[in-house]
């Protein structure tokens, strides 16, 4: 592992905090993500994991400290292109982010319609994704008649459905049995060796232990030395 | 993109199908309550336009106007701006016309040594929308020609009708005013409703990389079908109503007395428009505000 | 039970602030087109009252009648029904009075050997609601007093102002059904909305055992809370503007020709009731369809 | 244990069936729950667990076959008997489901508001409940500022903060870290051991390994052989 070869780093962060009030759910962060990393952001409930993918995103902006992304600084990003910047980004969200109101298909062609993709690239982007969360034959079913894994899954295949320089994943098999999570982490590796970055947020240091790769340890808002399970 | 537009627009109509309906009955009944209004005053400014017609200015000569300048006169006042028609009332004619409205007092003219009354001309004046104004500044030119002595118009009837009119056009503009600001106010706030329902749409959309453009276009195009859909309901159940109320008054108050009309084409595709109109503005003003807080 | 519920509701409104407010505003609207239609309604009902109290019955009698018998009659027509004053009008006295009105034509009347007009009586009518159909049975029951020879009221006015105000009450019915069907469809229309966003708290209330009632009274409170701001809302812009234009109208026409009133207080409170019956009905239509929805 | 002995039985699915369309998401299930034991019911993602709760608390009908409570036929409960059986029930849903526009005290405190408590009575359990999952400090939080896990332990408290008879949890642990679940299935030993019915649908096999009891397993809507893991 090379952290401090900042030639190659898609992801830097320097001293960054979220403050919500008095509450600093980040404090001092200093974070770097290589091009093409698998990084895992482990911690206990609480300590700030969700949060980290968030200022990553664009959910939120940093209370302070700089935070940059293949060279720019998402802080100094005007509004009309972080749209554009969201596009690196394929985010499997904790809460799944399901629009109600879409079908399944609908959801997941949500993403390369929004990128501009023609009629026929979306039908078959999607289709394939959906083939490979094996929710293919559900496509057409509304999110909330699906189970809680099945959701979760719709939820991975949208992520990956923009071809994304980076997968944000946030508790990606927690509603997942043994089995599914399995399949999931198969999928996301195989993102991985095709040169996508992958970052997941997770509780499970089983999952860890299981997939391997770097990881960082989140607690109470603060990063711990990094370490390799 | 356009297509696609249009793809999710509908596919969002036919899934919010309460929400749609909502906000398309809201323009219809704020379309019904405008319409009714723009009727009911198209309709009441026609009667007072009818008897803005029955206004006739008197005019009368000296006693000793000889007759062959009669002609003459006539043609300098036919020839005066707001004038339709003169019609030359001789003394003989006026004591005739003046015995038959007093019937009763009939009596009194049996036996006259000789016809008192003055010739006189009738003037009819052009229907326009400013008469009041008008009557006094023709009157004004009509006396300064020599052999009139005297002039009569309805100074009482007019004040009353003027002032009724005034009180009209005001109330007119102010209730046109006030239910163009309501409609609006109605529409955007259903509209800002109907996005707070979607809001957690909005904000997935927006996570997942997709520009505002994208969200908003098949907003404005399901609020404007929206709208265009309840306009057209509003004037088909306006004009129901017209019919219905229409007949009930036909067969109670003297009908034909005046031709009670609907909207004509053109202001039906207005009120379309305006409603359309409406929509988009309702939708413009919610969305503003709306992506700013989403 | 009943103090939980109030917090449940205050709390819920100052949660919700923008849902509450678009329901309040909603019914300040409606409260505004409604009132000011009835404001409308109601002065230029003054108007025509105004016009009314001028119309008089005139009864003339026979030469022959004796003046001893001038008193009786006059007693008799003062206790028919709907007669408010009668005055006895001389030969004499109609004579001056018919000079004073014929002005220029006056002279046609210096030489009379005799007065040949009858005594009479001028009637006026108690303003009432329906005069026109009284008139007409008034005049019938006099004529039937054997002294009475003729009588003459303005039957061409009465047929204009009555055709006048029968579609002045047609329209107003019309409109004043019209306003509440909408206010409250708009209403309802508008807390269906609201509970529609509100959808997803309302089932998870069920599914954690509360019962409908539970949740169904904090709505209410709500509802009639949000409906009684929106109406005093809306009386006050509506007194607002009715100041602002009034003071407009009084520079530009007749001042005090009649008296323009606002609401008495009496009429606000019903409106402001009206209001609250209207979120409430809008809010139980909503619950009901909607409780068995969700 | 003793499934044979009806005496005891606080729960009995008959022959029941739950379907959707053609999709049978339940397909013939007998199942006893005596009183006062802990069960877990086990199965891979879409294998009907959630399915099985919803047609316990009523929040779906029973497309076929019959389901006791107490010797008291659910289906055959009017309208207005529902809310008041429904208060038997505390129930942790898989997604939550805290309503946003109140605090996580409001959340809580709505379950003894609802059954008729008092004031002080209401204060008095939300407190003790909120401190028995860590959440007390956060008791003024909107659902929304608090991370999945955090969620959870509400959604948690709010479950036990009737005082019911049975406990239905789904993947009462899916966000939790280690220690946190840990903590969360002492609590409802805890509730076990004071008298409560525990019912746990899970598909976290390390769980039922680490905490113990009865274990049904589903799939694809069948309910397999008992076992004990
Ligand atoms: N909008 C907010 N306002 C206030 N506090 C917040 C907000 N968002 C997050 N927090 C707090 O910040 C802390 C970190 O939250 P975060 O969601 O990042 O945790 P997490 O590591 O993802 O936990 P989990 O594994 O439970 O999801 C939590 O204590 C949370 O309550
Ligand atoms: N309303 C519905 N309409 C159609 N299908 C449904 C509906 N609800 C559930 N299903 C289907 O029934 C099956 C069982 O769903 P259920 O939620 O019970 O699974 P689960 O065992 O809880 O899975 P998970 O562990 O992923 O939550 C799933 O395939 C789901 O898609
Ligand atoms: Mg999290
Ligand atoms: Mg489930």
């Amino acid at each position: 592992m090379n952290i401090g070869n900042s030639e190659n780093s898609l992801i830097r962060m320097f001293h960054v905090y979220r403050r919500y009030g008095k509450y600093s759910a980040l404090f001092d962060i200093n974070f770097d993500v290589q091009k093409n990393e698998f990084v895992f952001i482990n911690g206990p409930s609480g300590a700030g994991k969700t949060t980290l993918l968030k200022l990553l995103y664009l959910g939120e902006p940093a209370s302070e400290g700089q935070i940059l992304f293949d060279g720019i600084n998402l802080s100094r990003l005007t509004k009309n292109k972080i749209p554009h910047m969201r596009r690196n980004f394929g985010i499997i969200f904790q809460e799944f982010k399901l629009i109600p109101s879409k079908t399944v298909f609908e959801n997941v062609a949500l993403v390369p319609e929004a990128a501009g993709k023609s009629g026929r690239q979306v039908q078959k982007k999607v289709s394939s994704v959906l083939r490979a969360v094996g929710m293919e034959d559900r496509q057409n079913a509304f999110p909330l008649t699906l189970s809680g894994g099945e959701q979760q899954r719709v939820a991975i295949a949208r992520a990956v459905a923009g071809d994304p320089k980076v997968i944000l994943a946030d508790e990606p098999t927690g509603s997942l049995d043994a089995e599914s999570a399995g399949m999931i982490m198969e999928l996301l590796k195989g993102f991985h060796i095709r040169g996508s970055t992958v970052i997941i947020a997770t509780h499970d240091t089983e999952l860890i232990r299981k997939t391997g790769g770097r990881v960082v340890y989140l607690k109470q808002g603060r990063m711990q030395q990094p370490s390799n399970l | 993109m356009i297509p696609l537009f249009f793809k999710h627009a509908f596919r969002d109509i036919s899934k919010n199908k309460l929400l749609n309906a909502v906000s398309a009955i809201t323009i219809a009944f704020s379309v019904i309550i405008t319409g009714s209004f723009i009727l009911f005053f198209i309709n009441t400014t026609d009667i007072l336009n009818m008897w803005k017609k029955g206004i006739k200015i008197m005019v009368y000569l000296y006693p000793e106007v000889p007759g062959e300048m009669i002609p003459e006169i006539q043609k300098k006042i036919s020839g005066m701006y707001g004038v339709q028609d003169v019609r030359f009332i001789s003394k003989g004619e006026a004591l005739y016309i003046l015995k038959e409205q007093m019937k009763r007092q009939a009596s009194l003219l049996e036996n006259l040594r000789e016809n008192p009354l003055p010739d006189a001309f009738e003037i009819r004046m052009i229907p326009s929308s400013r008469p009041w104004e008008k009557i006094e500044s023709l009157a004004a030119r009509i006396d300064e020609i020599p052999q009139v002595e005297e002039i009569e118009y309805g100074q009482k009837w007019l004040t009353r009708f003027s002032y009724i009119i005034k009180v009209f056009k005001l109330t007119g503009y102010a209730f046109g005013i006030l239910f163009f600001i309501a409609s609006v106010f109605i529409v955007a706030n259903t509209v800002r409703l109907v996005l707070y329902t979607r809001r957690e749409e909005i904000e997935i959309m927006r996570l997942i990389g997709a520009s505002d453009g994208f969200i908003k276009v098949p907003f404005y195009i399901e609020c404007v079908i929206q709208s265009a859909i309840g306009g057209i309901i509003g004037i088909t159940i306006l004009y129901l109503v017209f019919v219905s109320v229409l007949s009930n008054v036909e067969q109670g108050v003297t009908s034909g007395f005046i031709n009670v009309r609907f909207f004509s084409f053109g202001i039906m595709s207005l009120i379309l428009l305006c409603s359309m109109i409406t929509g988009w503005l309702g939708c413009y003003l919610s969305l503003k505000h709306f992506l700013k807080t989403v």
